[in-house]
């Protein structure tokens, strides 16, 4: 590989997975998945209000029709993934382990487009307008997060934002949705990073990329003059790709303790988030499909599958051919921050970045021993935190302590539980401690 | 799960799949690797030891590692813990090298058993093993034995370079009686005993004071020479700490393997040569030079093996850092003016048992840390 | 002789003279004034320091009382007598309900639970709950994780094959364990009302037979056995009304088919596998 | 004689704080040093307190054994000495200082009148204090060595002090084994913080 022509920054600190599983379907390009019979839309898929069903069982739907629409600000709309039969609002495995409200379509093998919303001009319209398409069309963060788009575009005034940052850092391992899409769709990225930059009102919008995707940065650089987005090239480190080392990577700004990107001046983007915006601004689509990595050692054909949002993840295993023998672990999201399921009923989300399988022997069970004081969740932690020692804390039920020592500025990125050689599930824990902190923090108030 | 008849797939089955929290991959690093590696930093020395001191150094290291061993496996066995449990991650196994390493090669098996007593049940297994230590069980061990056996803790005998030739350099480290008129008489010697370079030291300036006659007497020790001979490993001591050759190379495999943290090596080598070296420059008759200071004694196995233990040192850079600096200082200062030679095994101690204090006052600011920010979050 | 002695003596009248002065003039200009009460307090109040009256400790719950903002009956541990005791110090009225005793409304043991998953990571409910809903298929149901039985401060839960048992004999009615359990399971009730519901789910019977061998299905036959008003009925659940609880002879007369309608000593034995109820 | 007043001075001080510490090496004031140790806060407010109570009592006490006890009174042609009234004295001066000192501490600084609880009434029985004042009257040190001598003395008191309670604190976090709990462990660390400042020994 030939050395690259841009700088290349980085976040301090932060682990190195050394085999990231990304060669599994680093190379298979962006595949269509065909129309299923059935899909099952989950209702509350985005950060903050559920939105309001506006469809009835029984009726008739064309694809890209609105089945719900946003109940607040922060909330946003669903759209049916394709043409068919409203079944029913009915409780179906949710992500989260416990059932969630969906909506189940049965498919009519049409696959009809209904009516969208006019193209629009992106460099004459305003920014409102852009913000209102963006919310009409259900974009959300395809990142992992499903925070409306609209919401983090449209940051307080009294906060002047000067910088987009389109998120292509991809750190979680195995994935690889991201790479192809900038690789296959530059252009798209671009014009969405472009749109969202106008939307937001910037003046500068950076693309940045891990430099691991060197294929994909070249693409993006080669076309980045027209749309006047720049492009900057990431250390590979894990998590390079989170919002706030993210922020400190590309712009040297460290996001306030408690604070929002836009505190610093900042939004972020996803890469999938670009592209679905800009289908919705010069196409008028919502978004009612992403891209996937469907990935793992056990699974016969990992790739990268453009799955329209409800299909179950049994059936998008069997695009990828099923697996060649038990895996231990399904894994919605990365193998880092993804969450671990129980039913292969789940449907796909407008988040769900990766399906993942792991091999039993990967996941064996592990028993925690006790912490040796090694240091290397310390020197991981990218939120320099004391992981160690709040875990020991926590476990001696000692919340008040973790408290004081921020255990709330953790960022669950499982760095810490990653590198540490005692197996010690010091994310958990830390999950735990927050539940707990919140819990008495809410009694205070009453 | 799978109505569909027509595609012949095999699929997961729900009901196996394990349910557990992020991360769902883990670094390959796991203690037992961790404390196989420092072993294998530690044969070097061992080495080492060997070479210099004989069988006898492999029997007490046989002696001491057979009784951590043997004993971590008693106290499991009566605390109801799984006896192989605690053994099979190779700490006793570091625990038990590195207490050999801090004796003497003269040591019978008796004193190893009690250091090995101390070093792992008063060390390390009442704090409830592994990691809960607050003090370096080796260092506990050494410094309890040092206490109540202050004879048998302080018999040197000869590395094997002293004996081969009695060049000028080595004659200084003979006690009585004096070896080359023993065999010029034609009698039978059955062991032979020595002072180490800092007893040495220490006996010339309680002899003859802080005055220029001890610093005409510390040249005789401390010279090119005798610095070389030094940091190869000829002379008395532990059989682990003589030689810095030995312990440069497993300490430059630590360093490599990233099982310590550079921190404490360099700071404590540096405090140490700096501070000796300015008392040496103000008053020359206290003290010899830094270089004697850096190459006797246990110092360079302290700065690489016995400071670095991951569970008694300071877990952040930064503290390390500090824990170094106040090493030096604290071994410096009991070298040159306490009643003990040695001051490396009972620093060591006292900056364990600040740690806790260390980390304290340089606990590391979170990302993004604002002290406003922060009040207003704790409302 | 006798001069050393009066040297002696003038020597320490002296001496404490000065001193007492002292004291007593610190006394005239700093002296803070102290309720008596709250060392008489204290004395009678357990020291446990159980925080089960909601404060931080005996001393804090004693300053409490003292200031009127808690009454004596408030100490879950105290005595019947104690509590008067207190009363009578503070001269206020007792104040206190009958006494309670914690009862976790699950049967979900491992044996009875179905769909349960593997799990790997922190033994503690809250913790097992956030992983995809824990490992056993109700997500209502006790995690037996043991986060009560850990904040108990009297020992009194105990985990029998995955699930929280309370013992009766142990619990003081703290409290402590109805917080800490993430699924809520966890209620006080009269010390008096021996029958209980062994099911929280509010779900429709189907998903929760999918789940569970030992749910209550909302069949009824125990409101209808029982007196009017002593079941509450609410959606697919039956519960107990802890205002008005039925007698233990109700589980002859209902015959639950679920036998999720236990006394909380057969609840334990059923638990134990000595199979008091299946025979009903 | 300028080197002989350093030395003496480094004897009164370093001496003092390290090499005879109160409690690692002369075992006085065990009490409050286990009882008050589980918090670093407390442990630091106790030092406080330990250092102002055993400065000023020691100045007292000197001033009363160096003015009062050790001199000889001549009555009617009998030499009188008073030094068997020491033990007596020191006690009574020691118990009515902290009585004062409780008071004010009530007054200005409630929180640590109530961290310091039962403690602080018993630096009245503290044998460090007692034994300070002894020390300083069997050493024959004149009164300002004498204060000196407690003031550091009991800055020696107060490093132990929270030396231990850092120490405790971590402890708590571990997995002591259940007979070793609590006390048993504390011991024990202290023994080895003991063995530690062995090391010290003679350092003057």
């Amino acid at each position: 590989m030939k050395p690259l022509k841009i700088k290349i920054v980085s976040f301090k600190k932060g682990v190195h997975p050394r085999d990231d599983g990304k060669s599994l379907s680093r190379s298979s390009a962006i595949r269509t998945a065909p129309l299923l019979e059935r899909y099952q839309v989950i209702v509350g898929q985005n950060i903050g209000l559920p939105p309001r069903v506006v469809v009835k069982a029984g009726e008739e739907v064309k694809k890209g029709q609105l089945l719900a629409e946003p109940s607040g600000f922060v909330s946003a709309a669903l759209h049916s993934p394709t043409s068919g039969k409203i079944e029913g609002i009915i409780d179906i495995p949710g992500p989260m382990g416990i059932p969630a409200e969906a909506i189940s379509i049965l498919a009519d093998g049409k696959d009809e487009w209904g009516e969208l919303p006019p193209p629009l001009d992106w460099q004459t319209v305003s920014g409102e307008t852009l913000k209102a398409r963006i919310q009409e069309c259900g974009i959300v963060g395809m990142g992992g997060a499903a925070f409306p788009s609209h919401v983090k575009l449209s940051p307080p005034p009294e906060k002047k934002v000067d910088c987009m940052i389109i998120n292509g850092a991809e750190c979680e391992p195995y994935l690889t949705a991201d790479h192809r899409v900038m690789l296959e769709e530059t252009e798209k990225v671009l014009l969405g990073a472009a749109i969202l930059g106008k939307a937001a009102g910037v003046k500068n919008t950076v693309v940045a990329i891990e430099v691991n995707k060197a294929d994909a940065i070249e693409a993006l650089l080669a076309r980045s003059g027209e749309y006047r987005v720049g492009v900057v090239g990431m250390k590979v480190q894990y998590p390079q790709g989170a919002e706030k080392q993210l922020i400190y990577a590309v712009t040297g700004r460290k996001v306030p303790t408690g604070g929002l990107p836009a505190d610093v001046g900042c939004i972020v983007q996803n890469v999938g988030t670009a592209v679905a915006v800009a289908d919705a601004v010069t196409g008028g689509v919502p978004l009612i499909e992403r891209v996937t990595t469907i990935t793992g050692e056990p699974v016969v054909t990992p790739g990268n599958w453009r799955l329209k949002v409800g299909t179950p993840v049994v059936e998008a295993l069997k695009l990828a051919g099923g697996v060649k023998r038990d895996p231990g672990k399904l894994i919605l999201g990365g193998p880092m921050m993804g969450f671990a399921q129980r039913s292969t009923d789940v449907p796909v989300m407008k988040n769900t970045s990766g399906i993942l399988l792991l091999d039993k022997a990967a996941i064996s069970q592990y028993q925690a021993s006790p912490c040796i004081r090694c240091g290397r969740c310390v020197d991981g932690c990218a939120m320099q935190l004391l992981p160690s020692p709040l875990s020991c804390m926590i476990e001696a039920d000692r919340f008040q302590d973790a408290y004081e020592n921020n255990v709330m500025d953790c960022i669950e990125c499982g760095s810490c539980s990653f590198a540490c050689p005692a197996r010690r599930p010091i994310v958990q824990q830390i999950r735990r401690a927050k539940a707990e902190i919140r819990n008495s923090l809410n009694h205070k108030k009453k | 799960m799978t109505q569909d008849s027509k595609v012949q797939l095999m699929l997961p089955k729900g009901e196996e799949l394990l349910l557990s929290p992020s991360p769902h991959i883990h670094d390959k690093e796991s203690i037992q690797s961790i404390m196989l590696k420092v072993v294998l930093a530690m044969l070097p020395v061992v080495a080492a030891g060997v070479y210099f001191f004989g069988l006898d150094a492999l029997r007490v290291i046989g002696w001491c590692v057979f009784f951590c061993v043997g004993l971590e496996m008693v106290w499991c066995f009566f605390a109801g813990k799984p006896v192989l449990g605690t053994v099979k991650d190779g700490s006793t196994l570091v625990t038990g090298i590195l207490l050999a390493l801090n004796l003497s090669a003269a040591t019978s098996w008796w004193v190893c058993l009690l250091g090995g007593i101390l070093a792992i049940w008063l060390g390390k297994q009442v704090f409830g093993g592994l990691g809960q230590n607050p003090f370096n069980p080796a260092a506990v061990a050494r410094v309890g034995l040092l206490i109540a056996l202050p004879r048998e803790l302080t018999t040197w005998v000869p590395a094997r370079g002293m004996t081969a030739d009695l060049n000028s350099y080595s004659k200084a480290f003979y006690t009585t009686p004096d070896f080359t008129r023993l065999q010029e008489a034609g009698q039978v010697v059955d062991g032979m005993t020595c002072a180490t370079p800092l007893s040495l030291a220490q006996t010339t300036t309680k002899v003859l004071g802080h005055g220029e006659q001890a610093a005409y007497n510390f040249a005789e020790i401390a010279n090119p020479e005798a610095y070389w001979q030094y940091f190869l490993g000829n002379m008395g001591g532990c059989l682990g700490e003589t030689s810095a050759l030995a312990i440069l190379a497993g300490g430059v495999m630590l360093l490599a393997m990233k099982l310590i943290r550079w921190q404490i090596p360099v700071f404590y080598i540096g405090t140490v040569a700096l501070f000796s070296g300015l008392v040496n420059l103000l008053w020359p008759g206290v003290t010899p030079p830094p270089l004697f200071h850096l190459l006797t004694g246990g110092l360079m196995l302290a700065a690489f093996f016995m400071a670095t233990d991951m569970v008694t040192s300071p877990i952040t850079p930064k503290g390390a850092a500090i824990f170094a600096v106040m090493l030096g200082i604290m071994t410096c200062v009991i070298r040159i003016w306490g009643g003990f030679p040695e001051g490396v095994s009972f620093s060591i101690l006292l900056m364990n048992a600040l740690v806790p204090l260390i980390e304290k006052i340089a606990a590391i600011k979170p990302f993004g840390f604002r002290k406003a920010a922060a009040v207003k979050g704790g409302a | 002789m006798g001069s050393t002695i009066f040297l002696s003596a003038v020597v320490l009248i002296g001496i404490g003279l000065i001193l007492g002065a002292a004291i007593g003039v610190v006394y005239k200009f700093f002296e803070v004034p102290v309720d008596p009460r709250v060392e008489l307090l204290l004395e009678l109040l357990p020291g446990v320091n159980c925080g089960g009256c909601g404060r931080a400790g005996c001393a804090d719950f004693a300053r409490a009382l003292i200031g009127g903002e808690a009454a004596p009956a408030k100490c879950p541990v105290a005595s019947q007598e104690v509590v008067a005791q207190l009363a009578q110090v503070l001269g206020v009225e007792i104040g206190r309900a009958a006494k309670q005793v914690a009862v976790i409304l699950c049967g979900g043991d491992l044996t009875h639970a179905k769909g349960q998953m593997l799990y790997n990571g922190v033994d503690d409910c809250i913790s097992a709950s956030q992983v995809a809903g824990g490992p056993k298929g109700c997500r209502y149901g006790c995690l037996g994780m043991g986060s009560c039985a850990r904040a108990c401060p009297f020992e009194a839960i105990g985990i029998v094959n995955g699930l929280a048992v309370v013992h009766n004999e142990y619990c003081v009615g703290c409290g402590k364990c109805v917080d800490v359990c993430p699924r809520g399971l966890v209620k006080l009730v009269p010390v008096d009302a021996k029958v209980h519901i062994y099911c929280k789910s509010p779900e429709k019977a189907p998903a929760k037979m999918k789940v569970c061998d030992i749910p209550c299905i909302g069949c009824r036959k125990c409101v209808k056995a029982a007196d009017e008003g002593q079941f509450t009925v609410n959606g697919f659940l039956v519960e107990v009304n802890y205002g008005d609880y039925p007698r233990p002879d109700v589980i002859e007369k209902a015959k639950c088919p679920k036998n999720c309608l236990q006394t909380c000593r057969g609840h334990e034995e059923f638990e134990y596998g000595k199979s008091i109820g299946e025979s009903a | 004689m300028a080197q002989e007043s350093l030395v003496n001075l480094l004897e009164l001080t370093v001496g003092a704080m390290l090499v005879y510490n109160f409690v690692l090496a002369r075992f006085l004031g065990i009490c409050p040093f286990l009882g008050v140790s589980k918090k670093l806060d407390t442990a630091l407010g106790m030092s406080a307190a330990v250092v102002f109570v055993m400065t000023l009592a020691s100045l007292l006490t000197a001033l009363i054994d160096v003015y009062l006890l050790s001199r000889s009174f001549v009555i009617g042609g009998v030499d009188i000495r008073l030094n068997f009234l020491q033990t007596l004295v020191f006690i009574a001066v020691i118990a009515a200082l902290v009585q004062m000192l409780e008071v004010l501490l009530q007054k200005f600084s409630p929180a640590l009148y109530r961290a310091l609880g039962i403690y602080l009434p018993l630096i009245t029985t503290n044998c460090a204090v007692l034994g300070v004042a002894t020390l300083n009257a069997g050493s024959g040190r004149n009164v300002w060595e004498s204060v000196v001598f407690a003031f550091f003395s009991s800055l020696g008191f107060g490093l132990a002090l929270v030396i231990f309670s850092s120490l405790r604190e971590r402890l708590e976090l571990s997995a002591v084994p259940r007979p070793f709990q609590g006390m048993a462990i504390a011991l024990i660390t202290a023994g080895i913080l003991a063995m530690a400042f062995v090391g010290f020994s003679g350092l003057c």
